[in-house]
């Protein structure tokens, strides 16, 4: 094996981390906050762990299943990467799962979430193995707070629905159909009616028709998800400018920061599901980054990535003081026996509480009410305000005029 | 009016011209006669300002116009038409003809001139709507004549108009030749028509491997042996 | 069946399609008169995009008066590109012109894009609307900007079909294009209409990028799908039909609508290829291609 | 429909071979190209209207009319770039009206062009062989060689590897001219070749062309310079506005009231 | 040779000439194939690899844009219909890689013949922009039609060989660059070449010389295309992952960019730039932008210096030093070096 066993780099004891997202692109701003968090949670330790130097190696996926295969393996045979972590998309994620199998590099954290990356590992987990943990789970998880939300409010009689229709739309890859599937079910369940779904090019920024159509339709709901900052703003601003008079769900507006600037008041009770930078630690995280980097950390793509990038910290370290040595094939084993089985965590992330695996829930993270939990917010003025679940709830869920 | 003086010519490395001089006379008929590829062409194009002569320069109304760009010396007041015509193919015939008046000035002078091609060449007038690419080659040559003549040129240089005309046509731009000589429009014509143009011209030159081999009164050159042989042919 | 249902997208579709034909007037020009398959055109409408921007909101200047300063810049920069890249070129040779200005126009549009990319980065950089508001059109809403944009594509196009064909130097531009050294006969400065007219297709562009930084914010990769509109303009009506782009725009827009409408969002691209491509199997110098213009057709 | 043209006469010639020994029979009976009511329209205009004509083998045959008479439209009809709207073609008694051009060539018509068209970043050599390779030649022997022989023939100038964008309009015409003779044709088809030539080149290039009618190869010229039509044409054709006028031996021609008000003008002197 | 005894170049020239080569080429393909016994990193056996490839597209796009002045802008669509049609078969059906190869060069092929009729009436340029408008409806299709492609979310395939080693790979794309070296250099050589290059020229001087130009045309059209889907069948199995956005222009671009660079209508001239500009810009990767400006005032440049390319350089450079009688002394006189157009 040219990749892994004849590793020079273990001679001089430094440590070669792939970092992979997209850091041009269509998504290159979450490439951006991607590169500054991780660099924020290594300074943190000096980039040294134990007398092992730690080398960041940015990894660029341009958002593209194939670019990032070919870049990810270049990482590999080029500059030998030890292991690899991070990334944002799912279809990169089923990509590069191929090439860390083949290599047999541990690749940590993953964050592209959808059933995909799930059903791939599933296929064969002892190949698969090697991409060790996703950063997020999979998108039903995560949406039903969505529907559990509506509904509440309308038992509470705070909003009574023209009618029980959903709309799904969504940028058309596996991210995308598979957050709107999932949505699609859980809502059906609730005894809505999906009367049309959409897909749209990533990048797309004209919606016009697609609006005029689901104003037409005359929704009570539009859910879905865009994960690129021009379409989803673009998305978000049209649906005013045609009128649009229905509750939009759109998973992701506030991912990355200065959407707001694009959208202007059209976001007014738009329903996101994003963490907060509730805690002293996350608020802090947050000014020291707008303060370094000149850029507003979004809560997933800066946030999020910064707790996971501690957790590979923690990682490292444990490899360090188990073997003495970090290498491919130790980071191997310290993923098998500790992260996978849940004796490793992260149990001060700034974001979300405790990062947790479990051999029942790998390659997804646990996710409860102390675990992995997002609120569901609503924005006003370019503002978050939790409107679910109940304990952390800042007001009740607003609904317009008219709806 | 026009002089030229010993100018040096080529494209690329291949000289063309050597040691060319000649001039032209307000209100006269000079012609440049020759046989084919020795650069008649080329001379014509080193006054209109298309080929940078190597050496040696060009005279326009007393003013030296060497290395001058091309429309500057239309707009003195110099006419060319090519042997390609570079006619405006995609435009009609009227607008050929209007840009050919580009630079003149009043609406009134534009019309009385159009009125004066138009009698000249029947033909267009018939057919001002037409595209330019569309007309058979005699009817491109009388349009290249006339948006010449639209300038209200001083100096208008023919390059090979009979080219392609029936012998009627061949006639009408022969006769247009004389008629703008007697409005005192002078003339410098190159024709393979030997025979016809020396006998129109006041003078000629003769321009044999690029250098002028003969010069001398129009009359005087047609009774020349040397002439009688090579270009009037035996017959 | 409803009529709203065919109001609408043809309402949504002429109001696209405006502007596309707006962003293919420059492309029509430059290729029509100076012979230049400019595939840089995108990216001229890109930095408008830009220009629009920073005037907008860094330097507060009003909405029209932004889209000026645009025009006004894209302009220079276009004179700049003229005169030193394709004046250099046309004093060298002139020989496989069409296909060597092909590959410089490549070359500009890659150093456009990474320059800008490396002076503003990738972000993207928008504003919510230059004149905030909608309109009631039909059944339907719409946002002024875009009134404003497709009112702003009428003018331009219809102030350029009086411009070439009624004016001594628009009719220049068009001799220009059917023959260099003939309108330099009749007293054409040919150096000066070249700059002129590749100045003016770059103002265009960026007329229209700066019109739909509404719609679209600004990046450094947002050039490529003006480009190849206009390119679908420019070959459905004709190459050099000046006039013509307006419908061949409209047709566009309104095409586009009615696929989206029928088959989705993402086929739009599809579908309207597949008709445009139609279109030409029978009339391949384009729908109003006139004759002896240079055009499609060997 | 054989006996009809049979019927429709046309000298019997069997002084020229033939390359199909079945072609001959009919084309020594009809004439080697015969064009029967050909009409050729451009939108509202009848460029060719309603022209035959009947060429027989081995002869030059002359078009002569007015500019805009239809002259190169009717060329561009029998060498294939255009097809007429009405009306045949008929070649070795073959209907070639609907050929394409290039099938046209392989049957044995070749070209020149009033407006010079070849091929500028080639020499003026592999001009010619351009025809001396695809012009329908059986024989074995080199296109190189062919082009050159063909070269030579019309006394190219210049040297042969110059190339033909560098190369001057009436020397483009010879070339043309050569690169029409390398396709082997028996049938050439010139559009003005002469245009642009001094009177003592004139000499020249009817010599030349009655060497091309020598070696066996029938010619139809389009000419405007009556002394080299009137010199070396069999027969000749004239058109006006699209219609034949006239058609008869140089003499007769010349003599025609009609041709003399329509193209030769009145005053005669060249 | 070694066993004439003797080194009898002036033999081996006329070998060589047969199949279009010149003896430096013939060494450096020697040079080619031995490289892997001589550099072992995989990064730069990828990197060669990556660089064949690119080679045989952009020869695949001069032997269209050099000859029959078509700009194949659609050229990466024909790549990625050949890769998808290879992934395709291959997921669904089983069909092996190797086969795979051969169907997407016979999809590329059907497509390319099917373009190559719809442009027909059309010249130059308009042609180039037809092809690509098919380029983009294909790449819009691609992305679309989710159910059978997986859309943007990209289909995994198969790897050609299982292994970790770089080395087959190298070997299979050597093969193929080569094949396309050869093939396009003897059939240019040939009268077809003329054929391509008069039709390119003058259409109408073309066919009055009897060149049947549909024949020659889609010809040129569905071999170009065939070979790009031929390199895409490849590329499918070498990766192991595939996208929509391989049909993207700038991937055509790219190809375009090194047969401009090499000297258009040279065929060869492409493999020489591409050994240069992929390696460079590969290595350059860390400069992000300014790689990117620089690649583009290189285009800016070649054309306004020397639009003949690098070829053009070459044979600028051999004539010199023929005409200094500078060859006679190595043995080398032939006459068929010069690849220019
Ligand atoms: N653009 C050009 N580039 C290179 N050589 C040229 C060019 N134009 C003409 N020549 C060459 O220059 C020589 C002189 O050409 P020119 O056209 O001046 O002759 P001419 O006397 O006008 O002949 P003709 O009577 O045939 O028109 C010719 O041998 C021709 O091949
Ligand atoms: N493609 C075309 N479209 C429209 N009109 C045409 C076209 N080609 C020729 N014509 C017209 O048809 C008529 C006949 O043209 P043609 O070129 O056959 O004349 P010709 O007899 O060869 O004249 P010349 O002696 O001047 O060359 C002319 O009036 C011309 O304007
Ligand atoms: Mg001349
Ligand atoms: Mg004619």
């Amino acid at each position: 094996g040219s990749g892994d066993g004849d590793n020079e780099a273990s001679d001089d004891k430094t440590v070669k981390i792939g970092v992979l997202g997209p850091f041009t692109g269509p998504a290159a701003r979450v490439g951006e906050e991607f590169k500054a968090s991780t660099e924020m949670a290594f300074e943190a330790v000096d980039y040294q762990i134990g007398d092992h130097e730690i080398e960041l190696v940015w990894i660029d996926s341009e958002s593209d299943a194939e670019k990032a295969a070919r870049a990810y393996e270049q990482a590999i045979v080029k500059d030998k990467i030890d292991c690899g972590f991070l990334n944002w998309h799912s279809w990169v994620s089923v990509s590069c799962m191929e090439v860390a199998a083949k290599y047999k590099i541990p690749h940590f954290f993953s964050i592209g979430g959808t059933d995909i990356v799930n059903e791939k590992y599933e296929s064969d987990p002892e190949k698969y193995f090697y991409w060790v943990g996703k950063g997020w789970p999979v998108p039903e998880k995560l949406s039903i707070s969505y529907v559990t939300t509506l509904e509440e409010a309308i038992d509470k009689g705070i909003w009574e629905p023209r009618n029980k229709k959903v709309a799904m739309y969504g940028v058309d890859n596996d991210w995308g159909r598979g957050f709107a599937n999932a949505l699609r079910s859980q809502f059906e369940d609730a005894g809505w009616e999906v009367v049309s779904e959409d897909w749209v090019a990533l990048g797309e920024t004209e919606f016009y028709p697609m609006l005029n159509k689901l104003k037409s339709l005359d929704v009570s709901v539009i859910a879905g998800t865009m994960s690129d900052p021009p379409s989803v703003s673009s998305f978000i601003k049209q649906s005013r400018e045609v009128g649009l008079e229905s509750l939009i769900i759109c998973d992701g507006l506030g991912w990355v920061g200065e959407w707001y600037d694009l959208t202007g008041e059209a976001s007014d009770y738009v329903i996101d599901q994003i963490p907060q930078w509730a805690t002293p630690e996350a608020q802090k995280f947050a000014s020291e980054f707008e303060e370094r980097y000149g850029l507003e950390p979004g809560a997933n793509s800066g946030g999020l990535c910064y707790d996971l990038a501690r957790f590979l910290v923690k990682v490292l370290e444990t490899c360090d003081e188990q073997y003495g040595d970090i290498n491919t094939e130790n980071l191997t084993k310290i993923a098998k026996d500790e992260v996978m089985t849940g004796n490793l965590t992260l149990d001060d992330g700034v974001m979300t509480s405790v990062y947790q695996y479990t051999p029942e829930t790998f390659p997804d993270p646990v996710v409860d009410k102390e675990h992995y939990i997002f609120p569901v917010i609503q924005y006003f003025d370019g503002e978050a305000k939790i409107v679910w679940p109940e304990e952390w709830k800042e007001q009740d869920l607003q609904i317009p005029e008219g709806m | 009016m026009l002089e030229v003086n010993n100018i040096d010519a080529g494209y690329g490395n291949m000289q063309i011209l050597w040691d060319v001089s000649f001039s032209v006379e307000q209100g006269e008929v000079v012609a440049i006669v020759g046989p084919n590829g020795v650069g008649k062409t080329t001379s014509l194009r080193c006054i209109a300002g298309i080929v940078m002569p190597w050496k040696g320069n060009v005279e326009f109304l007393g003013s030296d116009i060497t290395g001058r760009q091309t429309y500057e010396i239309a707009k003195m007041g110099l006419a060319y038409v090519t042997e390609e015509t570079n006619l405006f193919t995609g435009m009609t015939v009227m607008e050929n003809l209007q840009m050919g008046g580009l630079t003149i000035s009043g609406k009134n002078e534009f019309n009385n001139t159009l009125d004066i091609v138009f009698s000249m060449f029947p033909r267009l007038a018939e057919r001002r709507k037409q595209y330019a690419a569309t007309m058979s080659g005699g009817e491109r040559q009388m349009l290249a004549i006339a948006r010449a003549l639209m300038l209200n040129p001083k100096l208008l240089i023919l390059d090979e108009p009979s080219m392609g005309l029936s012998p009627q046509n061949v006639e009408i731009v022969f006769d247009s030749i004389l008629n703008l000589k007697s409005q005192n429009v002078t003339v410098l014509i190159v024709e393979q028509n030997v025979n016809y143009t020396l006998e129109i011209s006041d003078r000629g030159y003769v321009l044999e491997n690029g250098k002028i081999v003969m010069e001398g009164k129009g009359k005087d050159l047609l009774s020349n042996d040397h002439i009688k042989n090579m270009y009037l042919g035996i017959a | 069946m409803d009529p709203s249902q065919i109001a609408d997208p043809i309402i949504t579709g002429l109001l696209r399609g405006g502007l596309y034909a707006l962003m293919a007037l420059g492309l029509a020009l430059v290729f029509g008169v100076m012979n230049i398959p400019n595939f840089a055109h995108g990216d001229f409408y890109m930095v408008g995009a830009y220009l629009a921007f920073f005037s907008f909101t860094a330097f507060g200047l009003g909405p029209i008066l932004s889209i000026i300063v645009a025009m006004f810049g894209a302009f220079i920069l276009g004179v700049l590109v003229e005169k030193g890249v394709f004046y250099t070129l046309r004093k060298r040779s002139k020989k496989n012109w069409v296909m060597n200005t092909f590959l410089l126009t490549l070359g500009i549009s890659i150093v456009l894009q990474n320059s800008v990319k490396m002076l503003f980065g990738a972000n993207y950089r928008g504003v919510t609307a230059f004149w905030p508001g909608t309109m009631q059109i039909g059944s339907i809403n719409v946002s002024i900007d875009r009134i404003v944009g497709f009112l702003i594509a009428i003018i331009a196009i219809a102030g350029f079909w009086v411009f070439l064909s009624k004016t001594k130097v628009g009719r220049s531009i068009r001799a220009v294009s059917q023959d260099e050294t003939g309108s330099q006969l009749v007293g054409v400065n040919l150096n000066w209409i070249h700059t002129l007219t590749f100045g003016l297709s770059c103002a265009v562009a960026a007329l229209a990028g700066a019109s739909l930084l509404s719609i679209t914010p600004a990046s450094p990769g947002m050039g490529l799908t003006p480009l190849y509109k206009s390119w679908f303009v420019c070959i459905l009506v004709g190459m050099g039909n000046v006039g013509a782009s307006i419908w061949g725009g409209l047709l566009l827009g309104i095409l586009e609508t009615f696929a989206y409408m029928q088959f989705g969002a993402g086929w739009q691209d599809a579908i309207s290829l597949a008709v445009i491509i139609l279109i030409l199997l029978f009339k391949p110098s384009g729908l109003f291609a006139k004759k002896g213009v240079k055009s499609a057709l060997e | 429909m054989l006996e009809c043209w049979v019927l429709l006469g046309g000298t019997l010639d069997s002084t020229q071979q033939n390359r199909n020994p079945l072609n001959r029979v009919v084309c020594n009976i009809l004439g080697l190209l015969e064009t029967k009511n050909v009409t050729k329209r451009f939108g509202g205009l009848t460029a060719v209207n309603d022209v035959s004509l009947n060429v027989e083998e081995g002869q030059i045959f002359g078009l002569i009319g007015p500019n805009g008479a239809g002259k190169t439209t009717l060329l561009n009809c029998i060498s294939g770039v255009y097809k007429p709207e009405e009306g045949h073609i008929f070649f070795n008694g073959e209907d070639v009206t609907s050929f394409s051009a290039d099938k046209i060539c392989h049957t044995g018509i070749a070209r020149t062009f009033q407006i010079v068209h070849s091929f500028p970043t080639m020499s003026v050599l592999e001009n010619v062989m351009v025809g001396a390779t695809f012009g329908g030649r059986k024989d074995r022997e080199k296109p190189e060689n062919i082009a050159e022989k063909m070269l030579d023939f019309v006394d190219f100038p210049l040297d042969y590897d110059v190339l033909a964008q560098d190369v001057n309009t009436v020397q483009l015409k010879q070339v043309e001219l050569a690169r029409a003779m390398a396709t082997e044709c028996n049938l050439l088809l010139l559009d003005e070749v002469a245009a642009g030539l001094t009177p003592g080149e004139l000499d020249v290039i009817s010599k030349l062309i009655l060497r091309i009618k020598d070696s066996g190869i029938t010619i139809i010229m389009v000419e405007h310079l009556m002394k080299l039509i009137m010199g070396v044409c069999d027969r000749i054709a004239v058109l006006s506005f699209g219609q034949k006028i006239a058609e008869g031996p140089p003499k007769e021609i010349a003599e025609n009231e009609k041709v003399v008000e329509a193209y030769l003008g009145t005053k005669r002197k060249h | 040779m070694e066993k004439k005894g003797t080194f009898d170049i002036s033999r081996l020239n006329g070998y060589l000439g047969k199949l279009g080569l010149k003896p430096l080429g013939f060494l450096l393909i020697i040079l080619l194939a031995v490289i892997p016994l001589i550099i072992t990193d995989q990064f730069w056996i990828r990197l060669l690899t990556s660089t064949l490839m690119m080679a045989a597209l952009a020869m695949a796009f001069d032997f269209s844009a050099g000859f029959i002045n078509i700009n194949n802008f659609g050229l990466a669509a024909f790549w990625g219909l050949g890769a998808y049609t290879s992934g395709l078969l291959a997921v669904n059906l089983g069909l092996s890689p190797w086969l795979g190869m051969l169907a997407g060069a016979l999809a590329a092929a059907v497509l390319g013949f099917l373009v190559g009729l719809l442009t027909l009436r059309l010249s130059g340029i308009f042609a180039s922009c037809m092809t690509w408008f098919v380029a983009l409806a294909l790449m819009a299709l691609t992305t679309n039609w989710v159910e059978l492609t997986r859309g943007s979310s990209g289909l995994s395939t198969p790897y050609l060989v299982d292994s970790l080693s770089n080395i087959p790979y190298y070997y299979v794309m050597l093969i193929i660059a080569i094949g396309v070296l050869i093939l396009l250099r003897v059939i240019t050589n040939s009268h077809i070449g003329m054929a391509f290059k008069a039709i390119g020229q003058d259409k109408q001087a073309a066919e009055a010389s009897g060149i049947n130009f549909v024949k020659y045309r889609i010809f040129n059209m569905t071999l170009s295309c065939a070979l790009a889907g031929l390199v895409g069948g490849f590329y499918a199995h070498y990766t192991g992952v595939i996208t929509p956005t391989m049909m993207h222009t700038s991937n055509t671009v790219e190809a375009l960019a090194i047969c401009y660079v090499g000297g258009r209508g040279s065929i060869w001239g492409a493999i020489l730039s591409a050994f240069i500009l992929v390696p460079a810009m590969e290595l350059m990767k860390g400069m992000m932008e300014v790689r990117m400006i620089i690649y583009g005032v290189l285009l800016i440049l070649v054309m306004l210096v020397y639009p003949a390319g690098l070829a053009g350089l070459c044979n600028a450079l051999y004539k010199f030093m023929k005409d200094k009688g500078l060859f006679r002394k190595f043995g080398f006189v032939s006459k068929n070096v010069t690849g220019r157009s």
